[in-house]
């Protein structure tokens, strides 16, 4: 009966339904597509582009999972994403490419620390906190930029730009040997035959199949521009420190019950503060990237992509008060987003209907595993 | 030497509460040593002081004979001390295993024996529970036999508990017994606090009494009876309170038929006549909440006639409520209190009345509260969050003393009150059904069923399986109709 | 087969038509849907499709459009940049694919080192307005209206910071000034959040602090319509230029609320940019005459705006 | 005992910090005016500015106030405004301005009655919904307007915008009556000796001493613009109502236990609904306003606002998770974020440091109450 429930529990609409979300509107964007007599939805091309596109708010909103699950907020990432994008323009032509990206993430690293030092130690509110940080660090991009565009002129800095952000790694052999792993492990649990984990092992498989199929069906030549490998291994790092260590499991019991946390002997302060500066970390990160996909910036470079990554964890599931949310779904909610301007732009849908159309599948996509499941997270 | 020694702890809250004045105690390996004080005593707040959940405004902490100063909790985890605290702390998002295994060092989040190991303990107390449920989504019986449990996984040279049985029946408060029992033979130190004080006398070596803050007693149990520490705790003689037979009860005042939710096993029919008190008994999760849930029309999903003084009642609370039904919960802090307001406020709660707050009305009648619930507290605008536990669920029970009540329905309304007040509770509950309310009091103390009501339900299974007359029903009756076994040695 | 909603473009069109894209800046700002309006009335007229993408104001987003139209293997790619330096990266992803370019409305490449009439390579043509030129052309048009005599005080509602055009606007604006010989001091430079109710709150408050400023320039129409609203409820006699030849700025200027605007006409821009793409003349630098505008002379703009 | 210490927390940093926080910029702002030689900066002119150019935020932070006291979230305002006043302008000229407002305020109201029963009845997060509707309502306003800005023509019409929005009423009668009134009640409850209430007594006497000093200080020509007029008629029945009636107390308690309020027989649903049709209501209000200043509206109107409402009812002490909160502090919270760009115009600072310089005085007031009480609200 556990079992049962367990796999209930994992496959119904409460727990997978941003997956089943993504994929009803994958399909409904693929046979829009034929319909409109377009090329293949489904290609490879389109697929990267998507992961692609999504890898920046992919990459916060896996930070901003980790705050979320302590109940804090950072509504700032955006805006140190910015900073740290001015940082490496800045900085790479005199110290060097990789000198600038240290600095570049110790500037979001650092934000964080001051985000997640001004809330837990002072004890104001994360909201308005960071919404301060949001104004005072777009701010200080303005005095660093002078309001202005940067650039790299340097060619060989340029250089080591593109190939930080813009090379393409080879995905055809990893997928396929991680596809078949997992399909081994899957199998091992089959043959072990351990009373729990049916719903894990259908999982794993479910994954398994779908990384051989995708291997398969896109060729050996195939290669996933590295921003997205990126995206893949923080999200993987991040889930399974999350899911299968106890420093994982302290973030959950920190926002859960902070104060059982406390009492159980947890450093409840230091783990919401590491939350904040893994936030700033990660938006360091994402302005690196963002910088070297240009080798410019500008100072309203990101402006507003703060809420499109809360809108991206919240659509995981991941809930604003702290003690629940997964980073895979995270990542799936970002992909819902930008799956549909994706789909928008494919279709040539008019941009007048946009905003409506997105509106509407966001609290759609949100609907189907809140009435899905038994209960919704109160308001 | 003891393992653990307070010398002189003093603790004076910031809003100015002085809650400690100068405790000595001392708490031995080998030993269960009981700490009992009326409700506000202090009792809480000298365990969060040991454990090191707070730091006290004076005085001194000896572990092992050595001067130490807890700082933070995980100071006093790591010297030994494993504490359960009222207010169950746990992590409402976290699995039960995860929440047992809490502090568990190491790397991996779950290791290879995790499962057997909290089944083992779950087994130990007696608690059905599934180690993979959500936290959250258990009855708060549930949780406290969590919290035990995690408690038992610290390998723990001294063990704090603070009312660990206040929400927990017969069949499951034994087998916590039975294990301070244990822990005590292994060379531990248990630290037990609790308002039963049969409870103390059976289980425990040594009795500390703390009363306004101080110690005013430290004896061995033995040489002690349940009313020499009643008199300690209150300060005077103690009279407990005895079963009173009464005649003639009125025309029924409460009617329920065909009450039927998902929640019990089959509808209900149920009459309760003014001035009459039903009793309902059962074992943790037997389906008593539910019934009076579903009486309330707080379950929503609750079909079926419930009537008052003959008049049908409609479906909604807000209904029941003007019909002159009241609900006092069971978990007074999920339930119960609004803890941003203060005891006015929360007492003034229930709908009914104009459109306009009346201050001095609400004033006058939180004080009223206040005076006849003898409720510790600086007055009607003190905070409920800085209420002592039992102080609070007395505020649970004053909002519904208001004329207008005419079916009062209780769901463990003395849990984690202190003997005193428990009597003066009792009384006035039986006033109130003299003045002819119709009241059903679902408890897990079934001494206090007997001594208390008319009639006694006993539920089993989501069901009610017997319907008996108090007068000539003992607890061990009752405790075998609710289908668990007597507790060791049931005494009284 | 059924054809793709064509919101943008009602004129009915073949579904082999030939495909241009516009990457917008943001459809909701109404310059950037008039530029849209043009780009696609002209692909209309010439029997082609326009595909319109909204980047909402996102830098980032917009770089997705420009790669999903890249990707769409569209015949030309229109694109009214959000940024001047991060767009020259597409123009090299477009030539990489062999997709002509052509920038609308902005320049491409670091604006502080190209001059406003000097097209990126790689790109087919620029069809803009010259932002120091339509500063010039107000500067020169507050020469007149200042007071003679004495040093007139002149206050400037800029944009928001992090726009070029709030640089190259004030840039023109003095130069237009100091061109017609105009004595004048700034007395205060405040951004005015290209808004309306931001550029009212902005003049409130310097009216507060320099209640005898002379004139107010507004680096764009909204800006100037709230400004009007702030000079006439604090009974200043300041007079008011705006930038832009908004429908509304030029009805304010005719009701007298306003004295002079620069007229901007966005839907020739587009239509401009479509003709890069779909005929291109060599010609790479495609402009209009930018008037300044007065109530006298209110006729000759036709709001697009 | 007791009253000394209502009295601390009555005047404590922690209640009336926000006071003090605006008093204290103002002082600042006051003096640099002075040292750079500009007229002064007190006058009556400049207060009335500041308190004009809060108000349409302030409005929306009165009813954000109350959405958030019942534990929920509103993103959605700043849309809703444009949307109504598109209907505004859009149906003024067809049906006649009194109708058309009267549409406008149904569009908003109704609109928040979709966010509630969404919210509510279904269950989903409300930051997910209201950040839906947020795209959505501003892609119906796209799709409406077609993305261009819309006027009204009609000169009646016309009229009757600018009467709505820009008449001044005459303000130094009533402030001076209701001034003394308030120091007549305040005279009166010292004379009545009541054990109870020194704090409210005083606090009352600092209000009245206030608002007679400011009507003799502004003359008897003293008027004020009738948005000002709204927003302070809005604040005072909203707050009385919150601190005076069963139905403010409600409120309250719907955010602060939920469960609790609900067997206590209150319609939690329909007050969390309520709250969402007061914040759609005063959204559409703000948005009539807005409509009429100029007789105009662009589809971009107002975006971004939403974080501003937020940030004054935050920066007002209002609680994220329910149950606190004070109308009257939310918009003191305007002020101080008005007033400091009003401190940035007058003092003519560089556009490039305003964003530091706002995003620091933020935490900073922030700060001051946090600080000052005893503890903060939790993260
Ligand atoms: N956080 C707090 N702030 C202020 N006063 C407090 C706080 N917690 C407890 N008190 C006060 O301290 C006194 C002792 O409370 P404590 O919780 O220790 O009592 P207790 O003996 O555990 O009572 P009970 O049996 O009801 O649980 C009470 O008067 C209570 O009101
Ligand atoms: N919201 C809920 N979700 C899941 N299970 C629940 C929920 N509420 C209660 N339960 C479970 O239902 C069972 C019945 O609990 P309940 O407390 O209502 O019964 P009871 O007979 O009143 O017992 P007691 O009052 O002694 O705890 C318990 O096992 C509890 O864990
Ligand atoms: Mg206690
Ligand atoms: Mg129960």
């Amino acid at each position: 009966m556990s079992d049962a429930i367990g796999w209930r529990r994992s496959f119904g609409l409460r727990e997978a339904g941003v997956y089943y979300a993504l994929a009803l509107l994958m399909a409904v964007l693929a046979l829009a597509a034929a319909a409109n007599g377009l090329p293949p939805y489904f290609s490879t091309g389109n697929l990267t582009n998507i992961a692609y596109q999504a890898s920046l708010v992919g990459i916060m909103g896996v930070a901003m999972t980790i705050v979320l699950i302590t109940g804090a907020f950072d509504l700032s990432v955006a805006s140190v994403a910015a900073l740290a994008a001015a940082v490496l323009i800045g900085l790479s032509p005199v110290i060097g490419f990789p000198l600038a990206l240290v600095a570049a993430l110790a500037t979001g690293a650092g934000i964080g620390l001051v985000n997640g030092a001004i809330v837990n130690l002072i004890g104001i509110n994360a909201f308005i906190v960071t919404l301060g940080t949001l104004t005072a660090v777009r701010g200080l991009v303005m005095v660093l930029t002078d309001g202005r565009s940067l650039m790299v002129e340097d060619p060989t800095v340029l250089a080591q730009m593109l190939a930080f952000e813009r090379t393409r790694v080879p995905a055809f052999w990893p997928l396929l040997l991680l596809g078949l792993a997992a399909l081994a492990v899957g199998v091992g649990m089959m043959l072990r035959r351990r009373r729990q984990g049916r719903a894990l092992r259908l999982g794993l498989m479910i994954g398994a199949a779908v990384m051989v199929i995708a291997a398969l069906a896109a060729g050996p030549g195939f290669a996933l521009p590295v921003t997205v490998a990126y995206l893949l291994v923080i999200t993987a790092v991040a889930a399974l420190v999350l899911s299968r260590t106890v420093v994982g499991r302290r973030f959950y019991a920190t926002g859960g019950n902070a104060e059982a946390a406390r009492l159980s002997g947890i450093d409840v302060t230091a783990y919401k503060i590491g939350a904040f500066v893994l936030s700033g970390l990660a938006a360091g990160f994402a302005g690196a990237l963002f910088a070297s996909r240009l080798g410019a910036m500008n100072p309203t470079a990101l402006q507003g992509t703060e809420l499109t990554v809360i809108a991206a964890a919240i659509l995981g599931g991941t809930s604003l008060f702290g003690g629940a949310g997964s980073v895979v779904k995270t990542v799936v909610g970002a992909l819902i987003l930008f799956t549909l301007t994706n789909g928008f732009n494919i279709l040539n849908l008019g941009a007048s209907y946009q905003g409506l159309v997105e509106g509407t599948v966001v609290i759609v996509a949100a609907a189907i595993y809140t009435v899905g499941g038994r209960r919704g997270v109160a308001a | 030497m003891p393992l653990l020694s307070a010398r002189g702890v003093a603790m004076r809250y910031p809003n100015g509460t002085v809650a400690l004045r100068g405790v000595d105690l001392d708490v031995p390996a080998g030993r269960v040593t009981a700490l009992v004080g009326a409700n506000g005593a202090g009792k809480s707040t000298l365990i969060r002081i040991l454990s090191g959940a707070a730091r006290p405004t004076g005085g001194s902490l000896e572990w092992l004979g050595q001067a130490t100063a807890f700082r933070r909790p995980v100071d006093a985890r790591r010297a030994g001390i494993a504490t359960i605290h009222q207010h169950i702390p746990l992590v409402p998002t976290l699995s039960v295993a995860e929440n047992i295994l809490i502090d568990r060092g190491g790397i991996a989040r779950t290791q290879a024996g995790d499962r057997e190991a909290v089944a083992a303990l779950l087994a130990r107390l007696d608690a059905r529970i599934d180690p993979d449920a959500r936290v959250g989504d258990l009855g708060i019986g549930d949780r406290q036999a969590v919290a035990i449990a995690a408690a038992l996984a610290v390998d723990a040279k001294l063990v704090i508990m603070d009312e660990p049985t206040a929400s927990l029946a017969g069949h499951e408060r034994a087998a916590v017994y039975r294990v301070i029992r244990q822990l005590a033979d292994e060379g531990r130190a248990v630290l037990f606090i609790s308002h039963f004080l049969d409870e103390i006398v059976r289980l425990s070596d040594w009795v500390a009494v703390l009363r306004d803050g101080g110690i005013v007693l430290d004896a061995e149990t033995d040489a002690l009876t349940e009313a020499d520490i009643a008199g300690a705790m209150a300060g005077r003689q103690f009279v407990a309170l005895a079963r009173r037979e009464r005649a003639g009860m009125g025309e029924p005042r409460l009617t329920v038929e065909g009450l039927a939710t998902p929640a019990l096993a089959e509808p209900v029919n149920l009459s309760v006549a003014r001035g009459e008190i039903v009793g309902l008994a059962g074992l943790l999760g037997s389906g008593r909440s539910e019934l009076l849930h579903a009486i309330f029309a707080a379950d929503r999903h609750a079909t079926g006639l419930v009537g008052v003084d003959g008049e049908p009642v409609g479906r909604s609370v807000e209904e029941r409520i003007a019909a002159g039904i009241a609900l006092v919960a069971e978990d007074r802090v999920g339930q119960g209190l609004v803890p941003a307001f203060d005891i006015r406020r929360n007492v003034a709660l229930p709908v009914g009345g104009g459109w306009l707050v009346d201050d001095e009305a609400e004033r006058a009648a939180a004080a009223r509260a206040i005076e006849t619930l003898a409720i510790k507290a600086q007055g009607p605008e003190t905070a409920v969050a800085e209420l002592s536990g039992g102080n609070a669920q007395k505020v649970t029970i004053a909002r519904w003393l208001r004329p207008h009540t005419r079916v009062l329905l209780l769901d463990e309304p003395t849990a984690g009150i202190d003997i005193g007040a428990r009597s003066e509770i009792l009384r006035l509950i039986r006033g109130l059904a003299d003045e002819g309310m119709a009241i059903v009091v679902a408890s897990s103390d079934f001494a206090e069923l007997l001594v208390l009501a008319d009639r006694v339900l006993v539920l089993r299974d989501k069901r009610i399986i017997a319907s008996r007359d108090a007068a000539g029903l003992d607890e061990d009756t009752l405790i075998l109709l609710a289908g668990g076994s007597a507790p060791q040695g049931s005494a009284s | 087969r059924v054809r793709a909603g064509e919101a943008a473009a009602p004129v009915t069109v073949a579904a082999d038509a030939p495909r241009y894209g516009l990457a917008s800046a943001g459809l909701s700002y109404p310059f950037a849907a008039a530029v849209a309006k043009g780009f696609a009335d002209a692909a209309a007229k010439a029997g082609a499709r326009a595909i319109v993408l909204d980047a909402r104001g996102s830098v980032q987003k917009q770089a997705n459009d420009v790669q999903d139209l890249i990707v769409g293997g569209v015949k030309g790619i229109a694109v009214m940049p959000l940024d001047a330096v991060v767009a020259q990266a597409w123009v090299a992803r477009a030539n990489e694919a062999g997709i002509p370019i052509a920038a609308v409305a902005a320049q491409v490449g670091d604006p502080r080192t190209r001059a406003a009439r000097d097209v990126y390579p790689g790109l087919v043509g620029l069809a803009t307005q010259d932002e120091v030129a339509a500063g010039r052309a107000a500067g020169r048009l507050a020469a007149r209206l200042l007071p003679k005599g004495g040093v007139a005080r002149v206050a400037l509602i800029e944009g928001a910071a992090g726009f070029p055009e709030v640089e190259q606007r004030a840039r023109g604006f003095h130069r237009g000034l100091d061109a017609a010989g105009a004595s004048y001091r700034i007395v205060a430079a405040q951004p005015g959040n290209w808004t309306s109710e931001g550029g009212e709150a902005a003049c409130q408050n310097i009216l507060v602090a320099h209640p005898d400023v002379d004139l107010f320039f507004s680096e764009a129409d909204d800006m100037v319509i709230g400004c009007a609203r702030a000079v006439q409820a604090a009974g200043s006699t300041a007079r008011l230029i705006g930038l832009g030849g908004s429908k509304l700025a030029i009805a304010q200027i005719k009701a007298g609320a306003v004295d002079g605007t620069v007229c901007f006409k966005p839907e020739a821009l587009g239509a401009l940019a479509f003709a890069a793409l779909h005929r291109p003349t060599g010609k790479r630098f495609l402009t209009y005459p930018l008037p300044a505008i007065t109530a006298g002379s209110a006729a000759q703009c036709v709001g697009q705006w």
